[in-house]
């Protein structure tokens, strides 16, 4: 067994980086990055150092045998594979889409909150600054 | 491969130099992770796939201080099942038993605030195909909830009345109102009731008027929102319907309410799980000794499994 | 140190008691809570056994309206269809084409390879006194019955006050096994979308946890509780195999529960995984969501393609093994056989697109589907060939199993090549969804695995209960599961060239099927015979459990480690604790002097100048 | 015993080989050649992979016959002590590899013309013939106004999204012109159906909440089956039609005859809108 390699770690010290990755990820939030996928990128990176430590440190697969490889390594694959593979399809759309709720977005004045609107790409700022008006009558 | 007598070569036991129980735990989570990828993979994926996600905190009700916080809390109560199983390794037992209860309760510190979440979610029905997607939707429902107040007004009225014989329901609605009707004009000593009575009515009639430009299709949400505004704002029955929002559409609602419930909620029969496991540690009390260690080690390997999941699924349901 | 096995042990029979003595267990905790692995192989065994007379019976339901539409079903009809007339209705044949392929498949077919099988030879073959977690291996027996009771009530059986499915076996689940929606997801769609779905999912989200426990269960096992000496490249082909399809359900199968999971609360939660919106389903209220149905079909595939050879590879290594046993030849291409194993696995991970080709995937999508398809051909040509090369040059017995094992290469490879017909994806537009497929399905399952697991019935029933099976009546089921079931089959490849679709129940409405139907008769019959002699399996089987000539430890002659220990086994296997020295397939070894076989277990000193190595590989 | 074993299963694969063989002339095989061009080159991939199948059949056969046979009159003490050949596997692993390899390159440009849309031909994708929507259990086909002329891809999406005045409807019957590719919308109004007529070889789900672009061209003027081949329900059998092709004159005499039916007797405003309208005079 592993235990005798375990006694040198200072988990103090890992649980102090977790914590500073997760106040990373709710600073990227409160500062705004205009740009979803850089926001994405930054927020899985994070996530994913968090996870590494996890997974190295507090279940010590720093010091387990070679073992480690031959069962994550492929279940990693896997995991990265599947939504990989679903994004052609579902991600994605190859062909017409038949949605009613994005339709009627389009033609008749959609009402979300104005602040919901600059996420939503799609809807046309004409209506919302339009609707916007009315609102305020 | 070996060509040696057994007595000099033969290893006495094949296999790697972990103990099963470990290895199976280490297997299941194999498992676990491809469970948690269909459920992961399938938001990534709708979540592109649908122009126009609900992203805006104001409109799905996910708070980013509760989840972060919630962070917190999972990694601190993993960082206590690693202290713990030190302790039970260097068979400090009572130190280990003190971290476990540690980590107990930050298990339920986090089921606490996940519950706090998905009330104010309920409170504000963000919930699957609670949701109206489009403007036609929106009006339904909120002449639903109009109607709905009207209906529980009713009844209240109908409760007040004295009479036992007159609290049978009548089982047409039109009925009932007007059994209600007859009973309370009868009863001229109890003024209070009767302006209730008066102001259903005209609450009752308003909404009739509603619900038939619906029908012709001559009631646009910006309408709607206008009568409901006017309405509340009459002094005979507005605070009947004061605490009806006029509901909005939300596209991809519902399969955001989907996703979220059905993600955070197994993430949540996980933690149960794993509090399970730790109850049968923390029963042991005084007498934990160390052929618990394997136990705790294991447990300890589900409950950092747990957190895992819940590291990815901060930035991606509060974050992104 | 015990090195030479006591091969004379052979004529001591029943010496069982060795390890009974210190359990005297009650007859609760022997038979029905056992927490042995032999037991629970056999319960799985028997259980499975008999769900195959169910899906049997139901497939001859499906086959008795395809021949004689709409008419009365002979001994069941009157009873079953009372209202009307006795006649099936659409409805009804819906049903049982699901009912049958569901059990077929999750009562059947994978619980007697991995859970009879798996349970029953893994620690016997590998040396051990058990499985890793007994009493998980237990609970994996005893969570297969909630979902026969949950499949029962889905077939429309069980009281409407209990199950909510009004409307009997008339509104039994009736998806299809494949269970897609927007189909499956909405009530109101069909008679069985009812409760008797719900009750379906349910029952697969049980057997799912069923397999989960057994798969984590040998890998474990087979990982870290080997005999010493039984290095991995000494293991039995059927371990591997055993091995690889516990792997292929430990990645697929969570995601085909997580999916289950979805699509349950759709149906009962009002999510919307699967149901896009706006859909108007037999006047129902339009739909609101924004889900998507080919999402189902996604992530049903990429557990139910890898399952389809969860249903084959634990056959493939134990006809491997019985071949190499009944030529007494060591078998073609030991390590080509082990790669070739993990070949598919790994490439059944990414062809699951397949079954999609016409479903409006992306197109790009279906061509990268379409190459790794093919390419699953390969490892599956290096199993065919080194399967006929393991025959070639041998001295085989033409016993039941020697028979049997025979015919699963013959009918694997038919199979598999009209496999290649529907990979091509041009081709696949014609032929999806029309009997082609069922021909090819019923070729590798039927054909393949099932022929594999008569073969194994009859090789390690001698271990189970200590007597053999009869041999003649072996081989007169043989012959007429053989060709009935070829008779029966093989026209369905004609079928579905005449573009005839399947789950019809009544393809001779459309006139250029018409003249299909004596034929779709011929059909039935054949199939009506190979129904008539799984009973005599079924006696072959009970008669010799009673009856049955006795036999010794290795009545086979073979070499593998089950074969040391007393049969039937007692508590804890193994009387003298194996250990290995060789691979498992030293057949006709020059180093085996008055035998033609070599146990693994068994050590020959080296003879002074001779070369380390020979031998004892 | 053996060697009666031995031609037992040869016997059997010559019946199978000798099946397929009369097949054919018996009527059990497809239920016509082929009618479309494309569906003539699936024709020709079912051969190809016909022909290597059988040859690989009836090889694996004949060996495994012969290795039974030799067995069966194997006289030998025992059995021959070998644990198989490297350069065997070698050659048995890369012979089927080609094989294989040429299969799945040879068929991709069938596949890119019956789906991939760039590849689709550009006149039959400008004027879509008609929109089919599945419904449990039947087809209901919408007929763009005749004289409706689409102006690029988003006016057929505006079509698609909003039926028009002037659209024309029928149900379980689908003309189109003979003799040069045609195109519809393929979606579904409520679960998942498939849009097959066997003679053309072309075949399409139906999935709801899409909509699937399908072409495919009739080279004779006949009508074709058309039939349901994806599980919709107790009624998926009987989810029978028709696709009618003919002439391009006859197409339009068909067009206008549904018109006429259908706006006979009022709503002449709508008919008004329509190209053709004033010929509804005659009535
Ligand atoms: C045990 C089960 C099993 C096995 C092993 C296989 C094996 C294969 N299957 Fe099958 N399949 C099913 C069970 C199985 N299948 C089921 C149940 C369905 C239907 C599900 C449903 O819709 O209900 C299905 C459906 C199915 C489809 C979908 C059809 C459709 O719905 O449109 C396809 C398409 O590609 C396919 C392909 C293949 C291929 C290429 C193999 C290959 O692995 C076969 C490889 C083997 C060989 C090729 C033979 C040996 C090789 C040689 C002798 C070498 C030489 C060969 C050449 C050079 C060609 N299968
Ligand atoms: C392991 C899997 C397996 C097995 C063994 C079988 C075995 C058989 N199957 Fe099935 N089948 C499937 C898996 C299997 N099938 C699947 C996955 C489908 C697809 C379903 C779908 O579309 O969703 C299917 C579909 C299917 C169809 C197509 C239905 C349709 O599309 O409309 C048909 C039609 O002939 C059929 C027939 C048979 C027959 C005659 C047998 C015979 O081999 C059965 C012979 C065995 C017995 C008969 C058992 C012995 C029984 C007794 C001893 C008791 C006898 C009892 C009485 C006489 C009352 N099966
Ligand atoms: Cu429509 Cu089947
Ligand atoms: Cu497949």
């Amino acid at each position: 067994m592993s235990d005798n390699h375990n006694s040198h770690v200072n988990y103090l010290a890992v649980f102090i980086a977790l914590c500073v990755f997760t106040g990373i990820s709710v600073l990227t939030d409160l500062v705004h990055i205009p740009n979803k996928a850089v926001l994405a990128v930054i927020v899985l990176a994070v996530a994913s150092a968090k996870a590494l430590c996890v997974m190295a440190f507090f279940m010590h697969l720093k010091f387990e045998g070679r073992w480690k490889y031959v069962l994550l390594a492929p279940t990693t694959i896997l995991a990265i594979g599947l939504p990989l593979a679903l994004l052609p399809d579902v991600g994605v759309h190859y062909y017409m889409i038949d949605v009613p709720q994005v339709e009627a977005g389009e033609t008749e004045t959609s009402h979300s909150s104005p602040s919901a609107e600059d996420a939503d790409k799609h809807g046309d700022s004409h209506s919302s600054e339009h609707e916007a008006a009315e609102t305020h009558h | 491969m070996s060509h040696a007598p057994a007595a000099s070569h033969t290893p006495l036991k094949m296999g790697i130099p972990i103990p099963n129980s470990k290895l199976g735990m280490w297997l299941f989570l194999g498992t676990e992770i491809m469970f948690f990828t269909a459920f992961i993979g399938t938001y990534i994926v709708c979540r592109l796939g649908s122009p126009g996600w609900p992203t805006d905190t104001a409109v799905t009700h996910i708070s980013i201080i509760a989840g972060g916080f919630n962070t917190f809390v999972l990694l601190t109560s993993s960082f206590f099942v690693v202290k713990a199983h030190e302790a039970m390794v260097d068979k400090r037992f009572q130190k280990a038993n003190q971290f476990l209860w540690g980590t107990f309760l930050l298990g339920f510190v986090f089921l606490g605030i996940k519950s706090y979440e998905y009330k104010g979610k309920w409170d504000h029905d963000i919930l699957p195909h609670h949701i109206p997607e489009t403007d036609a939707q929106a009006v339904q429902k909120g002449l639903r909830l109009l109607n709905d107040t009207s209906q529980a007004e009713l009844t209240a009225l109908t409760a007040s009345l004295d009479d036992d014989a007159e609290r049978e329901k009548p089982p047409e609605r039109e009925e009932r109102q007007a059994t209600v009707q007859a009973e309370i004009a009868a009863q001229p000593e109890s003024p209070e009731r009767l302006a209730r009575l008066n102001a259903y009515n005209a609450f009752s009639s308003q909404l009739a008027l509603l619900k038939d430009a619906a029908q012709r299709e001559a009631l646009t949400l910006h309408d709607f929102e206008h009568e409901l505004e006017t309405m509340q704002a009459n002094e005979q029955y507005g605070s009947l319907i004061a605490h009806i929002h006029a509901p909005h559409p939300i596209k991809y609602g519902n399969l955001f309410a989907s996703i979220y419930f059905l993600i955070t909620g197994f993430h949540a029969i996980h933690v149960i799980v794993g509090l399970t496991l730790f109850v049968f540690v923390l029963k042991q009390g005084s007498r934990l000794n160390s052929a618990w260690t394997d136990w705790v080690e294991n447990s300890g390997l589900y409950w950092h499994f747990v957190d895992l999941v819940w590291i990815f699924l901060f930035p991606l349901i509060y974050i992104i | 140190m015990s090195t030479t096995h006591p091969t004379h042990l052979d004529s001591v029979v029943g010496d069982a008691h060795h390890a009974e003595h210190h359990h005297e267990l009650s007859f609760i905790k022997k038979y029905v809570f056992s927490t042995d692995h032999k037991m629970i192989g056999i319960q799985f065994l028997i259980t499975t056994l008999l769900m195959l007379m169910v899906g049997g019976a139901l497939a001859l339901g499906v086959r008795w309206q395809l021949a004689f539409r709409w008419s009365t079903m002979p001994i069941v009809g009157e009873w079953l269809f009372s209202g009307e007339g006795g006649q099936i209705s659409p409805e009804f044949y819906t049903m049982l084409f699901t009912m049958h392929a569901t059990v077929m498949i999750f009562l059947v077919i994978i619980p007697i390879l991995a859970g009879a099988f798996g349970n029953f030879l893994i620690p016997l073959m590998i040396g051990a006194d058990d499985m890793a977690f007994p009493v998980l291996n237990m609970l994996s027996y005893w969570f297969m019955w909630p979902a026969i009771l949950c499949f029962a009530f889905a077939l429309g059986l069980g009281p409407e006050s209990i199950t909510g499915v009004i409307g009997g076996m008339n509104a039994g689940s009736a998806q299809g096994w494949t269970s897609y929606p927007v189909l499956s997801a909405i009530a109101e769609s069909a008679p069985g979308s009812q409760m008797a779905q719900t009750w379906w999912l349910l029952a697969v989200t049980f057997v799912g946890f069923s397999s989960m426990m057994g798969s984590i269960n040998y890998m474990t096992t087979i990982i870290n509780m080997r005999a010493p000496g039984l290095t991995l490249f000494r293991m039995p082909l059927t371990i591997w195999a055993m091995f690889i399809t516990a792997i292929l359900q430990a990645f697929a199968l969570p995601v085909l529960t997580a999916a289950g999971f979805m699509l349950v609360a759709d149906r009962v939660l009002g999510t919307c995984f699967f149901i896009p919106s706006g859909v108007i389903v037999n006047n129902a209220d339009p739909t609101t969501g924004g889900g998507q149905p080919l999402l189902w079909q996604h992530l049903f595939w990429f557990y139910s393609h890898p399952a389809v050879y969860i249903m084959l590879l634990p056959a493939m290594g134990m006809v491997s093994d019985m071949l190499s046993v009944m030529c007494r030849k060591p078998v073609f291409g030991y390590k080509p056989m082990v790669y070739s194993l993990a070949a598919i696995a790994g490439l059944g991970f990414i062809v699951w697109g397949h079954h999609m080709f016409t479903s409006g995937m992306n197109p790009a999508l279906g061509m990268t589907f379409m190459i790794s398809t093919m390419m699953i051909a390969l490892p599956s040509a290096i199993k065919t060939f080194n399967w006929i090369g393991t025959i070639w040059g041998g001295k085989p017995q033409f016993n039941a199993v020697f028979l049997n094992c025979v015919a699963f290469v013959s009918l694997f490879v038919v199979g598999g090549l009209s496999g290649i017909f529907m990979a091509a994806v041009p081709v696949d537009i014609y032929f999806h969804d029309t009997y082609f497929i069922v021909a090819h399905f019923h070729y590798v399952l039927f054909g393949a695995t099932l022929f594999g697991v008569f073969g194994a019935i009859q090789f390690w029933f001698p271990k189970m209960f200590g007597r053999m099976m009869n041999d003649t009546l072996g081989q007169i089921h043989f012959v007429l599961t053989f060709i009935g079931m070829n008779c029966t089959f093989f026209p369905m490849h004609m079928l579905g060239i005449a573009g005839m679709p399947r789950r019809y129940a009544d393809p001779y409405l459309h006139p250029y099927l018409e003249h299909l139907l004596p034929m779709n008769q011929f059909m039935t019959i054949s199939a009506m015979v190979m129904g008539f002699a799984q009973f005599i399996l079924l006696f072959n089987f009970v008669y010799s459990i009673f009856c049955g000539e006795k036999c010794g430890r290795n009545p086979w002659n073979a070499n593998t480690l089950e074969w040391t220990a007393p049969s039937p086994p007692g508590h804890g296997n193994f009387d003298i604790p194996p250990v290995c020295y060789r691979g498992p397939y030293e057949y006709s070894s020059p180093l085996a002097v008055d035998k033609d076989y070599l146990p693994q277990s068994e050590y020959i000193p080296r003879k002074p100048g001779e070369k380390p190595g020979d031998g004892q590989h | 015993m053996g060697k009666f074993w031995s031609i037992f299963f040869i016997f059997w694969s010559i019946v199978a080989v000798v099946a397929v063989a009369i097949s054919p002339a018996m009527g059990w095989w497809f239920p016509t050649a082929a009618e479309s061009p494309l569906g003539e080159q699936i024709d020709d991939l079912f051969f190809l992979i016909l022909y290597i199948t059988t040859i690989t059949f009836i090889g694996t056969q004949v060996a495994m016959g012969y290795v039974l046979w030799r067995g069966a009159t194997n006289t030998d003490d025992r059995a021959e002590f070998s644990h198989g050949s490297h350069s065997l596997e070698v050659i048995w692993t890369i012979v089927p590899a080609f094989i294989l390899l040429f299969i799945a390159l040879y068929q991709i440009p069938v596949w890119e013309q019956f789906r991939i849309q760039s590849h689709f031909p550009q006149d039959a994708v400008n004027s879509p013939i008609a929109e089919v929507t599945a419904r449990q259990f039947e087809w209901r086909i919408r007929y763009p106004a005749p004289g409706r002329v689409f102006k690029g891809k988003s006016d057929i999406e505006r079509w698609l999204k909003q039926p028009e005045p002037g659209d024309l409807y029928t149900v379980n019957d689908l003309h189109v012109p003979s003799n040069k590719p045609v195109l519809i919308h393929l979606r579904s109004g409520d679960v998942q159906h498939s849009f097959f007529i066997p003679d053309l070889r072309v075949k399409q789900d139906a999935v709801p909440g899409m909509v699937i672009p399908v072409w495919f061209e009739a080279s004779r003027s006949k009508a074709y089956e058309w039939v349901c081949a994806e599980l919709c329900g107790w009624g998926h059998y009987k989810m029978k039609a028709r696709v009618v092709a003919e002439s391009d004159e006859d197409f339009k005499n068909y067009l206008h005859e549904l018109e006429l039916e259908q706006f006979d007797d009022g709503v002449p405003e709508l008919a008004d809108s329509s190209a053709a309208g004033e010929e509804e005079v005659s009535e």
